[in-house]
Parts: structure tokens; C-alpha cells; sequence
């Protein structure tokens, strides 16, 4: 089982690696589709179907979009999508960036307990996993309801055309 | 496979899965999986391959007889060796990808539409035994397979680096999204009345007859009859077909994404189309026509899976029969379609066949009432909102000087 | 923002991406003069902001042949073949204005037989004319060809009309200065009055299929919309005009021939816009099978032909005409100077689609590139009249 | 209600659909290659020179290189040059006859004036279509030899006009002879009568137009 475990790990951060590194952003934001994938994966490894399947239909459906939306409409012309020189100045704020982000990470490692996996996947079946949402955690899955509601309200009033004289022709 | 039903069934049911199991049977143990699901996929592949080459056929034969001429008749008997000659002609012709394209999205694209919408094909259940991959999350793998198509369409738009493809795969990346949403709201009060997402299950869910003829469909049901038609729209939407074709719309924008494509890429977008087109009915059949189930009792003798065929084959003659007769919508109208006027209707007959499971106890009258408290709230609504939609535009009566 | 030429390292090849005085977001677009719905080598350059078009510059004269030029030097006879290809989907009418031009120039009277079947000829064009154009409205709105193939169904039994008189489909040079150059059978009337009987429920069906379908009105409503007085002051003529409101069909307003003799209506539309087109397109073919009964039961007997009429050396007194009939398209007409010799000194045609093109800009600001396709379509233009 | 003009349409096309299988009007291919078009009587496409019998193509030719079609054909695609010796016509009057008679058909337009002011009937319209060669220039230009077909094909295409033609062309003949018996009669009658004036030369009916 570890051996497909490596692939996935493979693809996950090679994939995220050359989209940080990719001169071109719409081949960065592609990769990191591929690397929302490798984690679509991962849950399939794991046994998590329904998780597997929301991953890719909210990311690499949805959101892949937003991505590429959001290079495309910021950028002007191809020529301005390349990524400036490397500077020893910035590269010094990267390197304080990453130490940080991966002492908070290694804390949280190393503090929890890690118990043996259990010997078998619970058996979940879509049902129980429905019951368990609308149950336990259904404050949870409003919040998240209203959460994305007002972010779609302000998708829209954003979209607006900002120019009112631009009346609408009748 | 349940293997008790193996033996109840006749000899035709049967036969796929005993093909199957004898030739794998001569492998050893630890292969007979792998082998199996190998000829599962070349048989997907080998059938709907088939059927794409002959609905391409289909279609423009249909299309002729509607247009008062014969369609292709000159190549084999009755034009049968059309699909192959345009296989080769695709495959003879010159690959031209653009100085200034993207070679490896340009030549992804493709390859990815294609992969994506075969992707679709796993979870559907052709004939009593016949599933590939029983997943008890069938539904759910379905959609997100579905949803990858846009990102193939982008990448043919973008690298294609050609002001057509650019608008183009702006204006199809809109439409997929927002179709996406009525297609998945009307799957739900599928799942909600089955109560599971597995295709399987909720084709069994509709098996048996009522009053001797009826089937146990969820077409025959109010809810289930407005969440069909609605599918269907957004089926039509989803995979670019008529009133909905704007990507490649030839009168605006040549060929829209596929500008820059030609040989066998273009072909390739095409047996794309096709697939994700008999994907969606495929599903369609499977939520609300009863999967394999057969119309009569009486006609159980005939193998599943020729009912599925059937039922897929009309399907597709309705796609091509509205692909002859509607014109196209323009992009801002079929935003105003999709989100004004599908999406609160699909909303309303989730509700309605929450309704429905609720009062499923009633009986005598009181099925009546029910009856009649679902009709209307799939009519009314769409009466109303039929009317808002269409406010300004009505045929005019003119005067004569 | 300057043009800066875009250099792509990986190609070398410099794309203009952006004109010069265009701000940031405008898009550049050409369509045509290879593009499937310009009815013929016709280029617009589009400035797009988004999806609606900011500016529309029609560029034309691809078909440019010289006719007018070409006709100084021909003689009056020589150049009637000629006016076929000018509008090659109507050359009867075509050939009617430049007769009665002619006539009008020469002072040649026409017999009455001829000119009744001038009438009916000129009524079978412009049937087929407005079939025509409905059909390719509808393709350009997308059915993929099916009310398109309907329309040419019925075109081809208009021409076969036409072939069995003149000889030949679309290119008929049938009329000459003083009446018509072949007179028609029974057998030719009979078959015209099949067709007419059989066109009322063609067109029934087609409306059928058409005028109520919602994807259509939504399409082809408010798209377009042309003012009464721009219409007038840009000289635009025919169903465009009568589109707009503006009473003016040169059959009521000239009366030339014999269309006094006949019963008929001209229907107007309120808006101007695309569906008022087709509209009146539509309720016009109505009207044509009308005037079609009456002429095709009232033609007298009698020469088709006024005998006093040279054919050659036919040499005009010195003086200018300009003859004009309501042609499908609009009101086309024929200026003609003459100095008394075999060749006209100057000849112009009055071409209606080359004047109803004029206004495409001002239709189609703040449309999108689909209106644009329709709009064009439904200005209804043929580019061998447009260029000449 | 929404939809039902959709519904309309859908059923007009669906009529159509089953009426290409029965009704002949809603099936309108006509398969070429196998199935010839059938043409119209008053078909034309490019001219031929008539020649009265078929044996003897250029003695019996009717066209006398009166130049007359080269100068009126709008597009000038005819080219003629006179011959220098006469041979005797129909009617057995020495006539020049066209020694080079070419028609470029890459130019001709079908469009029939030279028809109508040849005062001869020497040139009438052909019905052929098929005319696709491989070379570009010199197959298109036809000359005399390929240009000339007998009266009996004129009759097979065109019988109306033929006949017509024909007629017409007797009646002048038989007017010719007339005039010319009377003439022979009136000069035997009176031999003694001083020395009559050269005989009348039997003129043509027909003669060309007063020139321009």
C-alpha cells in the first residue's frame, strides 16, 4: 500500500512545487489542478470516496476556474505573465517565511500522539455520512451555507458594472 | 455479482458476464480482477465507440430526411462506411498547430476532453449485471468527472492563442458553470427519494409496476417528470448542443474553440462531444427512465441491456432532433435561462420531492391531494416564471397602410 | 497605451495586440471577408469591449467588377445581361428597372400583356427573395440550416419557373426596351399558378416553425433597432423603411406599370428591429401572392413585345432618364445619360443594399457579435449589388 | 405558455421528417450522376453554328461572317474572319462564308444576344452543361469545326424554335423563287423588248439591317 501512498505523495508536491516555480502562470495554476488532483487521490487511497469525489468537484471544478479567471482578467497581455528576476533581498524574506510556516507545522507534528492506524477503515457508508452532517455537525454546515452566500453576494456586487453611466440601452 | 440472480435470469441476461468470467477464468486467481475490469473497458470502449461513429452518421441522416434530402448515401451501402471514411479523412489531414500556441496545452486539450469524458461511462449501469464499477458514491463520481471538461475547454481556448478561441472559451467556461448547477440540483431529488447515491440502488429503487402497467419510473411522477425535462436542458447545455451550441457558434466565431485545431485533434473534440452526450443520457435514463428496468412486465424476456439501448437511442434522436429545428440562444439570455429561470425551478422540485417522500403514507383521497399539490407546484411556477422570463417578447400583430 | 507589439520569445513572430488608440480592454476583431455569415465577401471590423461592439467598420468592394464603367462602353442591349449579376438573386427585377429606364430615356411604350408579365415576374422575385433571406436570417440565428433548405425548396421551383421562360435560372436577361423578349406559354402560366396555390401553406408552415419560437423572439426582438428618421435620412428604401413605420412602397407611390390595377396592402412594423424585419418580409410575400392571382387572372392577350422597338442600333435622342421599380431589396433604380449615340454616356445604378448598409454601424452599437450577424442578415445585402 | 412556439417548430420539422419518406414534394435530391436533370425546353448554354444537313457541314453552312454577333456580344468572345472565295448558299447565291469562327466559351456568358441579332438563324443556343476539361485554354476555345452541329440536333433540342425557324426559312426560299420565276417570266416574255437590265439580283428577304 505504501507504494501507491508514494506515487500520490510524488505527484501531490511535485506538482506543487513546479507551480512555484513555473515561469508561466497559467502553467503554474494548471499544476496546482494537477496537485488538487494527486490530494483527490490520496483520499481515494484512503478510503474516503465521498471525500475524493467532492475534492475534485469543488476544486478541480470549480475553483480551477476561479484561479484561472482571476490570472486571465488581471493580466493584460502574455508578455506581463512573467515571473521577475530573483533578488537576494526577496529571497531572504522567502527563506524567514518558510522557517516560520514549518516551526508552527513541526509543533503541531510532534505534539499530537500519533495511535497505531486501525487495523481496518471504518465502514462508512453516504448514509451514515449524511446523518453524521445533518446531525453533529449541522451548525457547522450552515455557517458554511451562509459563509459562501455572502461570498456569492459579494462576487456580485463586485461584478457590477462599476460605471453607473453606463446605463443599460433600452 | 450477485451470483444467486445469475442463475434465475435467462440465458441472453447472462451472457456478458459468462463471456467474461470464461475468458478470464483460464487466468490465474490474482489476474482474473485485473483481466476482468480490462475487458469491461474495452467493451465501454469498443460499444460507445461504435455508437459515436454511428450517431455521427445518424445525425446527418436525420438531418438530411428533416431538410427534405437524403443525408450521405454514397459512401459503403446506404452511406454505413461514412463514420470510417471521416476517421480516416481526420487522421489524413495535417496537423497545423499555431506559431504562436501553447504546444503542450495545445496538444492537451484534447486528450484530456476526451479521457475526462469517458471517465463518465464507470458508474453507469448498462444491464442487470452489467456496471463496471459499483460505487456506492456512483452519482457524486460522475458529476465531478463531468465537471473537469471545462478545464480542457479553457486550456483548448488559451493555447490555441487566437482572439476567436479566447472569446470562445470565455463564453463556454460561463455556460458550463452555469449549467452545472441546475444539472447537479435536478439529480438530487433523485437521490433524496432513492435515498442513495449509487446508481445501482437507485435503479433497483424503480424497478416493480404499479396497476399492472405503470413502472415504477420517476418520470411517472410530477417531480420527476419536471426534473427529467430539466436534466434534459441542462444536459443540452452542458454538452454544447443546439440551442445551446455558443462555444462553437459557426456563424459568430468560426469554430469557436476549436479554431486552431485540425486532423485528428478535431475529430477528437468531436468523439469528446459525443461521449459526454451519451454520458448524460446514459445517467438520464438510469435516474429517471428506469435504468435497464423494462416498460412492461410482460417484456422481461428481453436482455436489460437492450432496454437500456433503447431507451439511450431515443434520447439521442431527441438531442439531434432539437439540434435540427432550434436556433441558438445568445450568451446573456442563456445566463438569464440558466440562473432566472432553471436553477429556482430546480430548486422548487427539490422541494416538491421532499413533499412527495413525506406524504408517500397517504392513500384513497388522499392521493388524490397529493397528486394534485404536486402538479401544481411544478406548473405553476413554471407558468410564472415562464411568463417573467418572456415578458418582452411576443409575436406582434402589424397594421397595413 | 501605445501599440506594443507583442514579442513572443518562443515564436519571434509580432502580433499587434492592441491597436493604437483603443484604451486597455478593447479586443480588435475582423470578421470576414472569409466568414461564414457575411453573405458574401464582406469584411466588418469590430471593436469589442467585452462582448458588445464599441465601434463597426464595413469594409467593402471586393466584388467591385466595373459594371458601371463597363456599361459606357457597351451598348444599351449589351449591358441588359449585365444587370443580372448585380443583384444575382433578383435579376428579373433588375432587368425591369433597367428597361424602364430605357423606355423612359427612348419614350418606347409597352404593351399591355407585357407589362403584366412583368408584374408577375417581378412579384415570383420577390417571393423568392424574402424566402431567401428568412432562411439565411435563421441560419445565421443558428438552426443549423433545416428552415434554410425549406426556403431553397421552394426557391428552386421559383427558378425552374424562370428557366422554362427565359432559359436560364438566375440569369434570365429576359426583358427588353419595349416589352419581353419571349412570350409566356399556357403550359408556363398553368405551372405559375400551381406554384402560387402552393405557396400559401409554405408559408403557413414556415411560420409555423419560425415566428412563434421563443429562442427566436428573444433573439431577434429590440436587436437592432432603427429610428423612422435615421431610416430617412440615411435614404434607406424597401422592407427596412416599412420596418421602421414610414409608409413608402414605390408600387403606391410611383404606380408604375399596372399595379394600380391590383388590390394590395403594405404592412408596417412599429420598432425597426430585427423580428419587425422579418416580419415584414414575411406579411409581404402574403401580399406578392395577392397581387400574383390578380395579375396572373386578369393578363390580357396581345404582343408581348412593342413592334416599333429596334433591337439593334438602337441610338436614344440626347437627353438623361431615371427609372426606378420597388425591387425586393428596396428601390432600385437606373440613371442614364445619353448623347445619341449606341453607348449610354453615363450609366449608375441606385443600388438599395449598397444605401441600406450605410446605417449597419449605427444598428449595431452596443450589441453583441451575435446581434451583429443578425443585424447584417437581416439588412439583407447581396454584395454584387453592394459593390457593382 | 413557454415553449409551445419551441413545440410548433418541433413538430413542423417532425412532419417533414416522415414526409421525406413518402411524399415526393418533401424529397427534393436529385441524385446527378445517375438521374439526368431534366431541362427545360428554353434551356440555353453556349451557342453552336447551324448547318442545314449533316454531311456536309461547312457547304451547308448557314452563317455568312456578316460580323454582326462579334460586334453585339457584350462580353466579345466571338472572333471571325471572312473567308476570301464564295460558296454558294441555300438558295445557291454565292455567299462569303467564316473561314475562322472561334467562341471563347471561358468568356461566353450564355446570354443569347448573339441569338437574337444574327439575321440569318445561323447561331442558336446549345443545352450542353457538362463542358469540364482539363486544360485550361486552348479546349476552351471552340473553334468553327467543334462549333458547327446539324439542323436535326437544333431540332432535337429546341423543336419549337426549330420548326419555327424552319418554316420562316421556306417561306423566304419559296418567296425567293417566286420573285426570281416572275423575274425569268417577265424577261422571256418580252424578248423583243429592248435588252431587259442585268437581271435582278434575287435579293434576300432578309437583308442585314440598314447599316448604323
Amino acid at each position: 500500500m505504501t507504494f501507491t501512498f508514494l506515487i500520490l505523495a510524488v505527484i501531490i508536491l511535485g506538482s506543487a512545487l513546479a507551480a512555484a516555480l513555473r515561469p508561466n502562470l497559467i502553467h503554474c495554476a494548471l499544476l496546482l489542478v494537477v496537485s488538487w488532483l494527486g490530494v483527490a487521490g490520496f483520499y481515494l487511497w484512503a478510503g474516503a470516496e465521498f471525500v475524493a469525489f467532492a475534492q475534485v468537484l469543488v476544486y478541480v471544478g470549480a475553483l480551477s476556474m476561479v484561479v484561472l479567471f482571476a490570472v486571465l482578467l488581471t493580466r493584460q497581455s502574455r508578455a506581463e505573465l512573467r515571473v521577475d528576476a530573483p533578488e537576494t533581498r526577496r529571497a531572504v524574506w522567502a527563506v524567514i517565511a518558510g522557517v516560520a510556516v514549518s516551526g508552527v507545522i513541526g509543533a503541531a507534528v510532534f505534539a499530537t500522539k500519533w495511535d497505531p492506524a486501525p487495523v481496518t477503515a471504518p465502514e462508512v457508508t453516504v448514509r451514515g455520512l449524511g446523518l453524521e452532517l445533518m446531525g453533529a455537525h449541522a451548525a457547522a454546515l450552515l455557517l458554511l451555507g451562509v459563509l459562501l452566500t455572502a461570498a456569492l453576494l459579494g462576487a456580485v456586487v463586485l461584478a457590477a458594472p462599476d460605471r453607473p453611466e453606463k446605463e443599460e440601452k433600452s | 455479482m450477485i451470483a444467486a440472480a445469475l442463475t434465475t435470469d435467462s440465458f441472453l441476461e447472462r451472457l456478458p458476464v459468462l463471456a467474461r468470467d470464461t475468458v478470464t477464468g483460464r487466468l490465474p486467481e490474482s489476474w482474473r480482477w485485473m483481466a476482468g475490469s480490462l475487458l469491461e473497458i474495452i467493451a465501454i470502449l469498443a460499444g460507445f465507440g461504435l455508437l459515436f461513429a454511428y450517431l455521427t452518421l445518424a445525425e446527418r441522416k436525420i438531418l438530411g430526411r428533416i431538410q427534405n434530402r437524403p443525408g450521405p448515401n454514397r459512401t459503403g451501402w446506404f452511406g454505413l462506411l461514412q463514420p470510417f471514411a471521416d476517421g480516416v479523412k481526420a487522421l489524413t489531414k495535417e496537423d497545423v498547430v499555431p506559431a504562436g500556441a501553447d504546444r503542450v496545452l495545445h496538444f492537451l486539450a484534447p486528450v484530456v476532453l476526451v479521457a475526462v469524458s469517458l471517465l463518465g461511462f464507470a458508474v453507469l449501469p448498462f444491464g442487470r449485471h452489467l456496471v463496471a464499477v459499483e460505487l456506492d458514491t456512483a452519482v457524486l463520481y460522475f458529476f465531478a468527472a463531468g465537471t473537469a471538461t471545462e478545464l480542457a475547454v479553457f486550456m483548448a481556448g488559451w493555447a490555441s492563442h487566437n482572439k476567436y478561441s479566447l472569446l470562445a472559451a470565455m463564453r463556454a467556461l460561463a455556460q458550463l458553470i452555469s449549467y452545472e448547477l441546475p444539472l447537479l440540483l435536478s439529480v438530487v431529488p433523485v437521490v433524496l427519494v432513492a435515498g442513495t447515491l449509487s446508481t445501482t440502488k437507485i435503479v433497483a429503487a424503480q424497478g416493480g409496476w404499479s396497476l399492472g402497467f405503470v413502472p415504477h419510473w420517476h418520470v411517472f411522477t410530477p417531480w420527476g417528470a419536471a426534473g427529467f425535462v430539466l436534466f434534459m436542458v441542462a444536459a443540452l447545455a452542458e454538452s454544447n448542443r443546439s440551442p445551446f451550441d455558443l462555444p462553437e457558434a459557426e456563424s459568430e466565431l468560426i469554430a469557436g474553440h476549436l479554431t486552431e485545431y485540425s486532423g485528428f485533434k478535431y475529430a477528437l473534440f468531436f468523439m469528446a462531444e459525443y461521449f459526454g452526450m451519451c454520458a448524460l443520457s446514459g445517467m438520464a435514463v438510469t435516474l429517471f427512465l428506469g435504468g435497464w428496468g423494462a416498460p412492461l412486465a410482460q417484456l422481461e424476456w428481453i436482455p436489460s441491456y437492450a432496454w437500456f439501448t433503447a431507451k439511450l437511442l431515443v434520447l439521442l434522436l431527441g438531442f439531434i432532433w432539437i439540434r435540427a429545428t432550434l436556433p441558438r440562444l445568445r450568451l446573456d439570455q442563456l445566463m438569464k435561462f440558466a440562473w432566472k429561470f432553471l436553477v429556482p425551478l430546480t430548486l422548487l422540485n427539490l422541494a416538491n420531492a421532499a413533499g412527495w417522500s413525506l406524504t408517500a403514507g397517504w392513500t384513497g383521497p388522499l392521493q388524490l391531494v397529493r397528486w394534485a399539490v404536486a402538479l401544481a407546484l411544478v406548473a405553476v411556477p413554471f407558468v410564472v416564471l415562464g411568463r417573467t422570463l418572456s415578458a418582452g417578447s411576443a409575436p406582434r400583430t402589424y397594421r397595413f397602410a | 497605451m501605445n501599440a506594443t507589439p507583442l514579442a513572443n520569445p518562443s515564436s519571434g513572430a509580432h502580433v499587434r495586440s492592441v491597436p493604437g488608440d483603443l484604451p486597455g480592454d478593447l479586443m480588435e476583431v475582423s470578421m470576414g471577408p472569409h466568414h461564414p455569415s457575411t453573405h458574401g465577401v464582406f469584411r466588418m471590423i469590430v471593436t469589442l469591449d467585452g462582448e458588445t461592439i464599441v465601434r463597426l467598420k464595413p469594409v467593402f468592394g471586393y466584388l467591385h467588377r466595373n459594371h458601371e464603367k463597363l456599361a459606357e462602353n457597351t451598348s444599351y442591349l449589351g449591358s441588359m445581361p449585365y444587370t443580372d449579376r448585380l443583384d444575382y438573386l433578383n435579376s428579373m427585377t433588375n432587368n425591369w428597372a433597367y428597361a424602364r429606364a430605357v423606355e423612359q430615356l427612348a419614350g418606347i411604350a409597352v404593351p399591355e400583356r407585357a407589362e403584366y408579365v412583368r408584374v408577375i415576374l417581378a412579384e415570383l422575385t420577390r417571393l423568392l427573395n424574402h424566402t431567401c433571406l428568412a432562411g439565411f436570417l435563421m441560419q445565421d440565428c443558428g438552426c443549423s440550416g433545416t428552415p434554410l433548405m425549406y426556403a431553397f425548396r421552394e426557391r428552386e421551383k421559383i427558378l425552374d419557373l424562370f428557366e422554362s421562360l427565359s432559359g436560364s435560372r438566375m440569369m434570365c436577361n429576359y426583358q427588353r426596351f419595349g416589352g419581353c423578349r419571349v412570350d409566356p406559354s399556357a403550359a408556363w402560366l398553368a405551372a405559375a399558378q400551381q406554384l402560387v396555390d402552393g405557396y400559401g401553406p409554405f408559408l403557413d408552415e414556415f411560420e409555423a416553425l419560425l415566428t412563434g419560437n421563443e429562442i427566436l423572439l428573444a433573439r431577434t426582438q429590440g436587436v437592432g433597432r432603427l429610428s423612422a428618421a435615421l431610416a430617412i435620412n440615411a435614404g434607406v428604401t424597401g422592407p427596412m423603411l416599412r420596418a421602421t413605420g414610414v409608409n413608402y412602397d414605390l408600387r403606391k407611390v410611383d404606380g408604375y406599370g399596372v399595379y394600380p390595377r391590383f388590390q394590395f396592402r403594405i404592412p408596417l412594423g412599429e420598432h425597426g428591429d430585427v423580428y419587425d424585419r422579418y416580419m415584414i418580409r414575411i406579411l409581404e410575400m402574403r401580399e406578392s401572392l395577392a397581387i400574383l392571382r390578380q395579375a396572373l387572372a386578369g393578363l390580357p392577350a396581345g404582343p408581348i413585345m412593342n413592334p416599333a422597338a429596334k433591337l439593334r442600333g438602337f441610338r436614344p435622342k440626347a437627353g438623361e432618364a431615371y427609372g426606378r421599380i420597388e425591387g425586393p431589396k428596396g428601390e432600385i433604380g437606373f440613371h442614364l445619360v445619353s448623347d445619341g449615340g449606341p453607348n449610354p454616356w453615363r450609366y449608375h445604378v441606385r443600388a438599395p443594399s449598397f444605401i441600406n448598409l450605410t446605417i449597419l454601424e449605427d444598428l449595431c452599437l452596443g450589441h453583441t457579435v451575435a446581434d451583429a450577424v443578425i443585424i447584417l442578415g437581416s439588412i439583407d445585402i447581396v454584395l454584387g449589388e453592394v459593390d457593382r | 405558455m413557454l415553449g409551445s412556439g419551441i413545440l410548433q417548430g418541433l413538430l413542423v420539422t417532425a412532419k417533414n421528417f416522415v414526409g421525406s419518406f413518402h411524399d415526393p414534394a418533401r424529397y427534393t435530391t436529385l441524385e446527378y450522376p445517375e438521374v439526368k436533370p431534366a431541362l427545360p425546353e428554353a434551356y440555353r448554354n453556349f451557342p453552336f453554328l447551324v448547318c442545314d444537313n449533316a454531311t456536309d457541314p461547312l457547304g451547308t453552312l448557314r452563317c455568312v461572317a456578316c460580323q454582326i454577333c462579334e460586334k453585339e456580344c457584350p462580353p466579345q468572345c466571338i472572333y471571325i474572319e471572312k473567308s476570301r472565295d464564295k460558296k454558294p448558299d441555300a438558295t445557291g447565291k454565292p455567299q462569303i462564308y467564316p473561314a475562322v469562327f472561334a467562341i471563347d466559351t471561358s468568356v461566353c456568358m450564355s446570354c443569347q444576344i448573339c441569338v437574337e441579332v444574327c439575321p440569318f438563324d445561323a447561331i442558336k443556343m446549345d443545352q450542353v452543361f457538362e463542358v469540364a476539361t482539363t486544360d485550361r485554354y486552348a479546349a476552351l476555345l471552340l473553334d468553327r469545326g467543334q462549333l458547327t452541329k446539324p439542323n436535326t440536333y437544333f431540332h432535337t433540342i429546341h423543336p419549337t424554335e426549330a420548326a419555327e425557324v424552319d418554316a420562316r426559312l421556306a417561306a423566304d426560299r419559296q418567296a425567293a423563287e417566286e420573285k426570281a420565276r416572275v423575274a425569268a417570266l417577265a424577261k422571256a416574255k418580252a424578248p423583243a423588248a429592248p435588252q431587259a437590265p442585268a437581271a435582278p439580283v434575287a435579293k434576300r428577304d432578309q437583308t442585314p439591317e440598314s447599316a448604323p
